[in-house]
C-alpha cells in the first residue's frame, strides 16, 4: 500500500515537474507546480508529517501559487516563444550535465546513506502540530522570531516595490 | 477490507444526501428570497415547485454545452471540475454525529477523521480559488478575467481573518480535530447554558461568518460575479453542466463553511438543552408542525390544499413518531438526535446566508478590500490575542 | 563621600552650556557655569571638613577601567593633604575667576562657549588633582591641555591667537611624550599605575647615586612637568598663551594648570627623593628658568607679557623648591602664587578692560585716579610677589630660598637676585601704569563690581594668605623643613631694594631707565627679544622638521612609496578585473549554469574523492 | 510489490525534482517560470528534510521545512513585486532582456 501510494504520487510529481519545465505557457507551468506540491503533500503525510502536509497545501498551493497565478493573470503573460536562443550543443550539453548531476546524486545517496528499514506509514508519529509547536517555541524560538521580522520586511518591501511610481 | 466497504457505504450515503441537499438548497433559496420579496417563487413544477430542482437538472444536462472558440480549452474545461471537486472534498472530514454501533459495526458518523481535520478544510478551501480564477482566465473574456482576478484577491485577503478566527477556538480546545472540538464543547455552565465556543468567542464567530460570506463569494461579497458590472463574472462563458458545476460548488462551499462554523462555534451535534429535555424538543417541534398543517388542511384556501396540507401534516407527525420511537431504541436515538441538532444549526446558518442575500446590497471593490485589511484582520488579530491571554492566564 | 561629584558638577555645567548655551540668555549661562563651580567648591569644602584632619589618604574606587594581563587600571579618586590644598586652590580661585569673567566677557561673542570651556577645564583640572593613578592623572593632564588650547585660541578669528594655541599644544606634546614614556616605564617597573602601590614599591628601593631606572622615570616626568609648567626649554608657549582672554590667563596660565607640573612632581616625591640626580636637575632647571624669565620680564612692555614671564619665573621657584626637596614649600608657593598671580592678571585684565583693550604699558600711566580699587589691589599683589615682609610671598618664597640655601648657597644667592628683579619688574609695571601722566587715548574707567569683588577678595588672600601654614599641614607627607630667619629677612630686603630701584627709575627720575637701557644696548636688545629663543627654535627645530617632512616624508615616502604601492594594487586589480568581469554577463541563466557546473564538480569530488563510506 | 519503500527512493525523487527545477531555471526564459522553478527546487529540498526527519525520528526537519515555506512566502511576495515592477518599466518578462546588470 505504501509503495503503491509512493509510486503513484512520485510519478505524478515527476510528471508535473517535467510538465513545468516543458510547458510553454506560464499558467500551465503554475498548475503543474501545484500538482507537484499536492503530491508532495501526500508524500509528507506518508512520512508522518501531517502538519507540514497541511501547511504545504495552505501556504504553497493556497497562498504562494495563488499569488503566482494572480500575477500571471494580471500581466496577461502569453506563451513563451519557442525559439530558445540556445544552440543545440548547449541544449544537449546541458541535458547531459543535468543527467550527470542526477546520476551522481543518486550514486552518492545510495553509497552514503546507511542502510535503514523502509518507510512504513505510521512509523513516525512525531510530526503533529503539538510537537512542531513545542519545538518551534522552545528550541527554535529565535529563528522563529527572526523569521517573523523577515516577513515584516518582505511585506514592506513588496508594498514599496508595488507602489505606482518607482 | 471491512474498512473499505464501510467507507464506501458511508461515502455513498453522504454523496447522495449532499447532492440532493445542494439541489434543494437552491430551491429553498429561491423560495425564501421570493417570500422575503413578497413573491411566491417557483410554483409550477410539482406542488409548491418542489420538483423544480429536478427540472433544472434535466434542463442543464440536456442543454448544448457550448465551448467558445476563443477559450483555452484545457483550462476552460478543467476549471468547473476543479471547483466542484475541491468544494465537495472537504465534506469528507466533517463529522455529523458521535460514534455509533449498529450491530457488529462501530463507526463514527463521519467519512474519515484526520488529526488535522480543521487544517485540511482550510487547505482545501484555500485551494478552492483555482476553480474560479482559472475559469475566469481560461474564458479569454475581459469580464471573466476581471471576475477571476477579483475572486483570487478577495479570497486571499479574507482567508487571513478566516484562519485567525478559526485559530481562537483551536486555542481554547487545544486540538485540531473536529471530534475533539465537539467533545470539548459538551456540557453546560450553570446547568443550562451550553458550553459552546460561541459565547467566549462571539467576536471570532462574527468574524468567521463575515469571512465565510466572502470566501463563498456570497452577497454582499459576490463581486466576482457582480451582474451589473461584470455581466456574470467568471462564469459568463459557461453553459449547461459546466455552469451547473460552478453553481454546485458555491452551494457545497456554503454547506462546508456552515458545517465548520457549527462544529467550531455552535457545539456541533450537542443539543442546546440538557439531556432529558432536549430529547423531547424534536418531537414537540415536528408534532406541532404536523398539527398546524392538519389544521390548515381543515380550512383550505385553495383546492389543492385539501390534499397537500394533510399529507404534509401526516409526514411531520410521522417524523415526530419516529423520534418518539427512537427514545426507546438507543442506536436510533443517538443517530437521530445528533442529526437533528446538527442539521438544525446548519439550517439556521444557511437560512442566514439566504436572508443576508435578500437583504444587503453589494460592496464596492475598494470597500471590500479595505474592510478586510483594516477592520476584519485587526479585529481577528485582537480577538486571537485576547483568547491567547485568557488561555495563558487560565492554564496557570 | 561622593568625590566624583566634585569634578562632575562642572562637567554638567559644560554639557548644559555647550549643548544648549547658544539658545540660552546670558543669565542662564551664568547660572549654570557659576552655579556648578560654586556647588563643586561647596562640596569640596564639605568633603574636606568631613574628612579632616585627613591624616591618611582617603580613596574611593569606582570601577575597573582597563584590565589587561596583570595590569589593572581603575577609575579611582583620592584625597590626601596635598590634594586638599590643590582642591581649595582650584575650586576657590576658579570660582573667583568665573565670577570675574561675567564682567570681563560681558561684551564678547561666544559667551556660552567661553564658560563651557572654562567649566570643562575645571572638570579636567579636578580629575587631575583627584586622580589616584598616573593614567587618570594623565587624562586630566591632557584634558586641561585641550582646554588651554581651546581657550588660547578663543579669539579664533585672529591669526596670532590660533597660532599661539597651536604652539601651546605642540610644545605640550613634547612634554606629554616624555610623561607618557615615564608612565610606560612605571608600568614596566612596578606593574601598576596606582599611586599607593607604586610609591609603596619605590620606598624600600635604594637611593640611586648614578643614573638608574628611577632617575630615568623622574627625568621623563620632569620633561612632562617642564612642558606643562613652562620650564626651560619648553617655556616658550606660555608668553604666547596670553593671546587668550585675561581670565583664562589668570586661571589656566597662572593659578592652576601650569602648576600641574609642580603638583605632579610633589605627588611623585617618593620617586624623586630616590633619584638625587633628577632632583638636582629639577632644581637647576627651576633656578635657571626663574632667573632668565625674570631678566626677560625686566624689559617687556606688554603688561600681560610682564606677568607671563613673571609666572614662568615663579614656576621656576616652585621647581627649585621641589628640586631641593622642599616639596611643601613648593606647594605653599604654588598656593600663594595662585592668589597673587591670579590677582595680578585679573587686575591687569581690569586695567585692559578699563582701557578698552589696551595692553601696552607705554600707553598707560596715571591711572590711579581713574581706577583706585584696581590700583590698590594690584599694589597688594605686587608687594606680595615682591616678598615684602609678612605678605604671603614673603613666607612661601623664603621657605624655598631657605631650603635652597641648605642645599647649596649659590642657589640661594641666585634666587635672591631673582627676587630682587621680580620686585623691580612688577613695580615697574605698576608705576608705569598707575603713576605719572596718562599717555594713552582711551577713556579709562573703573570696572564693575563683579570684577572688583574678586579682586578685593584675592587682595586679602595675597596679603594674609601666608599665615595659612601649608608646610606644617603637609608635614606628614614631606617631613619638617628648616627655618632661618636671617636668610628670610635678607631676601625680603633685596625685594625692597628692587622696589626702590623701580621707584627711582620710573617715578623719581623717569629718564634714567632709558639711559640705562642705552648704556647697556646689547644686553637690552638681547633681553628685550627674549634671548631670541623663539628664533633659535625656529631655525633649529621647526624649519628642519617642516622641510624634512615636505621633501622626504611627503614627496618620498607618502607620494612615492605608499601611494605607489596602493596605486600598484589598484591597477593590478583592474587588470585582473578586466578579465574576470567577462563572467558577469548579466544573464541570470549563465550564472545558474556556472553554479550547476560547480555543484556537479563538487559532487564528483565527493563521489569519487573517497568521501564515500 | 514491496510493502515498504526504501528511504533512498524519496531522496532520489527529491533529486529528480531538484534537477527538474535546475533545468527549468536554466532553460526557461520567462521570469515567472524561472521563479516557479526555484519554488520547485525548494520543494525538493523540503522533501529531503521531511525524509531525513522520518529516518532520524526527529521533528527538526519539519521545522526546517516550515521555515523554508515561510521564507518562500516572503520571497514570493517580494519577488513577484519585483517582477511587476520590471514588467511595468520594461514591458517584458523575458529574462534575457533584463541583463543590464553587468560589467
Amino acid at each position: 500500500m505504501t509503495a503503491l501510494i509512493f509510486f503513484l504520487f512520485a510519478s505524478i510529481a515527476v510528471f508535473c515537474g517535467i510538465s513545468l519545465v516543458t510547458q510553454t505557457h506560464p499558467i500551465a507551468s503554475a498548475l503543474s507546480l501545484i500538482g507537484v506540491m499536492g503530491s508532495l503533500a501526500i508524500l509528507y503525510l506518508q512520512l508522518g508529517g501531517e502538519f507540514i502536509a497541511a501547511a504545504q497545501v495552505i501556504v504553497y498551493a493556497g497562498a504562494i501559487m495563488v499569488l503566482f497565478v494572480f500575477v500571471i493573470m494580471l500581466l496577461n503573460a502569453g506563451a513563451e516563444g519557442t525559439s530558445l536562443q540556445m544552440s543545440n550543443f548547449a541544449k544537449y550539453a546541458g541535458i547531459f550535465v543535468l543527467a550527470a548531476f542526477l546520476g551522481l546524486i543518486s550514486f552518492v545517496i545510495q553509497a552514503m546513506l546507511p542502510k535503514t528499514e523502509g518507510v512504513v506509514f505510521g512509523a513516525f508519529q512525531g510530526g503533529t502540530a503539538l510537537n512542531i509547536g513545542r519545538k518551534l517555541f522552545t528550541t527554535y524560538l529565535l529563528p522563529f522570531e527572526v523569521t517573523s521580522v523577515l516577513i515584516l520586511i518582505a511585506i514592506l518591501g513588496a508594498m514599496v516595490l508595488a507602489r505606482r511610481e518607482i | 477490507m471491512d474498512f473499505f466497504i464501510l467507507s464506501l457505504i458511508k461515502a455513498a450515503i453522504i454523496a447522495f444526501v449532499l447532492l440532493t441537499t445542494l439541489a434543494y438548497l437552491q430551491w429553498i433559496e429561491r423560495k425564501v428570497i421570493a417570500h422575503i420579496q413578497l413573491r411566491v417563487g417557483p410554483y409550477r413544477v410539482g406542488p409548491h415547485g418542489l420538483l423544480q430542482p429536478l427540472a433544472d437538472v434535466v434542463k442543464l444536462i440536456t442543454k448544448e454545452g457550448v465551448v467558445p472558440s476563443h477559450v483555452n480549452k484545457v483550462f476552460y474545461l478543467m476549471a468547473p471540475f476543479v471547483a466542484v471537486a475541491l468544494a465537495l472534498i472537504s465534506i469528507a472530514v466533517i463529522p455529523f454525529g458521535p460514534q455509533i454501533t449498529i450491530g457488529p459495526v462501530t463507526t463514527w458518523m463521519q467519512l474519515t477523521d484526520l488529526n488535522v481535520g480543521i487544517l485540511f478544510v482550510l487547505a482545501v478551501s484555500s485551494v478552492g480559488v483555482y476553480g474560479v480564477a482559472l475559469g475566469g482566465w481560461a474564458s479569454n473574456n475581459k469580464y471573466a478575467l476581471l471576475g477571476g482576478l477579483r475572486s483570487s484577491a478577495q479570497m486571499i485577503s479574507y482567508e487571513l481573518p478566516l484562519a485567525l478566527a478559526v485559530a481562537s477556538p483551536l486555542l481554547l480546545a487545544n486540538t485540531l480535530s473536529f471530534r475533539e472540538m465537539v467533545n470539548y464543547q459538551s456540557g453546560y455552565w450553570l446547568g443550562f447554558i451550553p458550553r459552546w465556543n460561541v459565547w467566549p468567542e462571539i467576536l471570532g464567530f462574527v468574524v468567521f461568518l463575515i469571512a465565510a460570506f466572502a470566501e463563498t463569494n456570497r452577497v454582499p461579497f459576490d463581486l466576482p460575479e457582480a451582474e451589473n458590472e461584470l455581466v456574470a463574472g467568471f462564469h459568463v462563458e459557461y453553459s449547461s453542466m459546466k455552469f451547473a458545476a460552478f453553481f454546485m460548488a458555491e452551494y457545497a462551499n456554503m454547506v462546508t463553511v456552515t458545517a465548520v462554523a457549527t462544529l467550531l462555534f455552535l457545539g456541533g451535534w450537542q443539543p442546546p438543552f440538557p439531556e432529558p429535555y432536549s430529547d423531547f424538543v424534536p418531537i414537540l417541534i415536528f408534532a406541532a408542525a404536523g398539527v398546524v398543517a392538519l389544521y390548515h388542511g381543515l380550512h383550505p384556501a385553495r383546492r389543492m390544499d385539501k390534499f397537500t396540507f394533510p399529507a404534509t401534516g401526516l409526514l411531520f407527525l410521522g417524523i415526530a413518531v419516529i423520534f418518539g420511537v427512537s427514545l426507546l431504541v438507543p442506536v436510533l436515538k443517538t443517530i437521530l438526535m445528533a442529526l437533528f441538532w446538527f442539521c438544525g444549526k446548519l439550517g439556521i446558518l444557511l437560512f442566514l446566508f439566504i436572508w443576508v442575500r435578500a437583504t444587503l446590497p453589494r460592496f464596492r471593490y475598494d470597500q471590500l478590500m479595505r474592510f478586510a485589511w483594516t477592520f476584519l484582520f485587526p479585529l481577528s488579530m485582537v480577538n486571537l490575542l485576547i483568547t491567547g491571554l485568557i488561555v495563558a492566564l487560565s492554564s496557570k | 563621600m561622593f568625590l566624583w561629584l566634585i569634578p562632575i558638577l562642572p562637567f554638567l555645567g559644560f554639557l548644559i552650556n555647550g549643548l544648549f548655551g547658544r539658545r540660552m540668555p546670558k543669565s542662564m549661562v551664568n547660572l549654570f557655569a557659576i552655579g556648578s563651580v560654586t556647588l563643586s567648591f561647596l562640596w569640596a569644602v564639605k568633603t574636606l571638613v568631613g574628612l579632616s584632619p585627613l591624616e591618611t589618604k582617603y580613596i574611593e574606587h569606582y570601577f575597573t577601567w582597563i584590565q589587561s594581563g596583570a595590569l589593572n587600571i581603575s577609575i579611582d579618586f583620592a584625597i590626601d593633604r596635598l590634594t586638599a590644598v590643590m582642591l581649595m586652590v582650584v575650586t576657590g580661585v576658579g570660582l573667583l575667576i568665573h565670577i570675574y569673567s561675567i564682567g570681563y566677557m560681558a561684551d564678547e561673542d561666544g559667551y556660552y562657549r567661553f564658560f563651557a570651556y572654562l567649566n570643562l577645564f575645571m572638570f579636567f583640572m579636578l580629575v587631575l588633582v583627584l586622580a589616584q593613578n598616573f593614567l587618570v592623572l594623565f587624562v586630566g593632564w591632557e584634558g586641561v591641555g585641550l582646554c588651554s588650547y581651546l581657550l588660547i585660541g578663543y579669539y579664533f578669528l585672529e591669526r596670532f591667537a590660533t597660532n599661539a594655541g597651536n604652539k601651546a599644544f605642540i610644545v605640550n606634546r613634547i612634554g606629554d611624550f616624555g610623561f607618557s614614556l615615564a608612565i610606560f616605564l612605571v608600568v614596566r617597573q612596578f606593574g601598576s599605575l596606582d599611586f599607593t602601590k607604586v610609591f609603596d614599591a619605590a620606598k624600600p628601593m635604594p637611593t640611586e647615586t648614578s643614573a638608574g631606572i628611577l632617575t630615568t622615570i623622574c627625568l621623563l616626568l620632569l620633561v612632562g612637568a617642564a612642558g606643562k609648567s613652562a620650564q626651560i626649554p619648553l617655556y616658550v608657549w606660555l608668553p604666547d598663551a596670553m593671546a587668550g582672554p585675561t581670565p583664562v590667563s589668570a586661571l589656566i596660565h597662572a593659578a592652576t594648570m601650569v602648576t600641574a607640573g609642580v603638583y605632579m612632581t610633589a605627588r611623585s616625591a617618593t620617586l624623586f627623593t630616590h633619584a638625587p640626580i633628577a632632583m638636582d636637575t629639577v632644581a637647576v632647571i627651576g633656578l635657571a628658568t626663574a632667573f632668565f624669565a625674570a631678566t626677560i620680564g625686566l624689559a617687556q612692555t606688554d603688561i600681560k607679557k610682564v606677568f607671563a614671564y613673571s609666572t614662568v619665573s615663579q614656576l621656576g621657584y616652585m621647581f627649585l623648591g621641589a628640586g631641593v626637596g622642599a616639596f611643601s614649600a613648593g606647594i605653599f608657593h604654588l598656593m600663594t602664587h595662585a592668589f597673587f598671580k591670579a590677582l595680578l592678571f585679573l587686575g591687569a585684565g581690569a586695567v585692559i578692560h578699563g582701557l578698552h583693550g589696551e595692553q601696552d604699558l607705554r600707553q598707560m600711566g596715571g591711572l590711579f585716579k581713574h581706577m583706585r580699587i584696581t590700583a590698590i589691589t594690584l599694589l597688594c599683589a605686587s608687594i606680595a610677589i615682591s616678598g615684602f615682609p609678612f605678605t604671603s610671598g614673603f613666607f612661601s618664597k623664603d621657605a624655598i630660598l631657605v631650603a635652597a640655601y641648605e642645599r647649596a648657597p649659590w642657589m640661594y644667592w641666585v634666587g635672591v637676585l631673582t627676587a630682587g628683579m621680580t620686585a623691580f619688574y612688577v613695580f615697574r609695571a605698576w608705576f608705569l601704569a598707575f603713576t605719572g601722566e596718562y599717555r594713552g587715548h582711551a577713556h579709562p574707567h573703573e570696572s564693575p563690581l563683579v570684577m572688583i569683588g574678586p579682586l578685593m577678595l584675592l587682595a586679602v588672600l595675597s596679603i594674609f594668605g601666608g599665615f595659612i601654614n601649608v608646610p606644617h599641614w603637609l608635614e606628614p607627607m614631606f617631613g619638617e623643613r628648616p627655618e632661618n630667619q636671617t636668610l628670610a629677612w635678607l631676601s625680603a630686603g633685596v625685594g625692597v631694594i628692587g622696589i626702590a630701584t623701580a621707584y627711582l627709575f620710573y617715578v623719581a627720575r623717569p629718564g634714567m631707565a632709558d639711559g640705562f637701557a642705552k648704556a647697556m644696548n646689547g644686553l637690552y636688545t638681547l633681553v628685550y627679544n627674549k634671548y631670541f629663543v623663539d628664533e633659535i627654535y625656529d631655525a633649529a627645530v621647526v624649519t628642519p622638521v617642516v622641510k624634512g617632512s615636505r621633501i622626504f616624508l611627503w614627496r618620498g615616502i607618502d607620494a612615492g612609496l605608499i601611494d605607489g604601492i596602493v596605486n600598484g594594487f589598484g591597477s593590478r586589480s583592474r587588470g585582473v578585473g578586466n578579465i574576470l568581469k567577462l563572467l558577469q554577463s548579466g544573464n541570470i541563466r549563465s550564472y545558474a549554469a556556472w553554479v550547476v557546473l560547480g555543484s556537479v564538480l563538487l559532487l564528483l569530488a565527493i563521489g569519487f574523492g573517497g568521501a564515500t563510506r | 510489490m514491496p510493502t515498504s519503500v526504501p528511504v533512498s527512493w524519496y531522496l532520489i525523487l527529491s533529486a529528480i525534482l531538484f534537477g527538474l527545477g535546475v533545468a527549468g531555471f536554466i532553460y526557461r526564459r520567462n521570469i515567472i517560470t524561472v521563479f516557479m522553478s526555484i519554488e520547485l527546487m525548494l520543494n525538493a529540498v523540503n522533501l529531503t528534510f521531511i525524509t531525513f526527519s522520518y529516518t532520524l525520528k526527529q521533528v527538526d526537519g519539519h521545522i526546517f521545512s516550515f521555515f523554508v515555506m515561510v521564507v518562500a512566502a516572503a520571497e514570493a511576495a517580494v519577488g513577484l513585486a519585483i517582477i511587476l515592477t520590471v514588467f511595468k518599466n520594461r514591458e517584458t518578462l523575458m529574462i534575457d532582456d533584463v541583463s543590464s546588470m553587468k560589467y
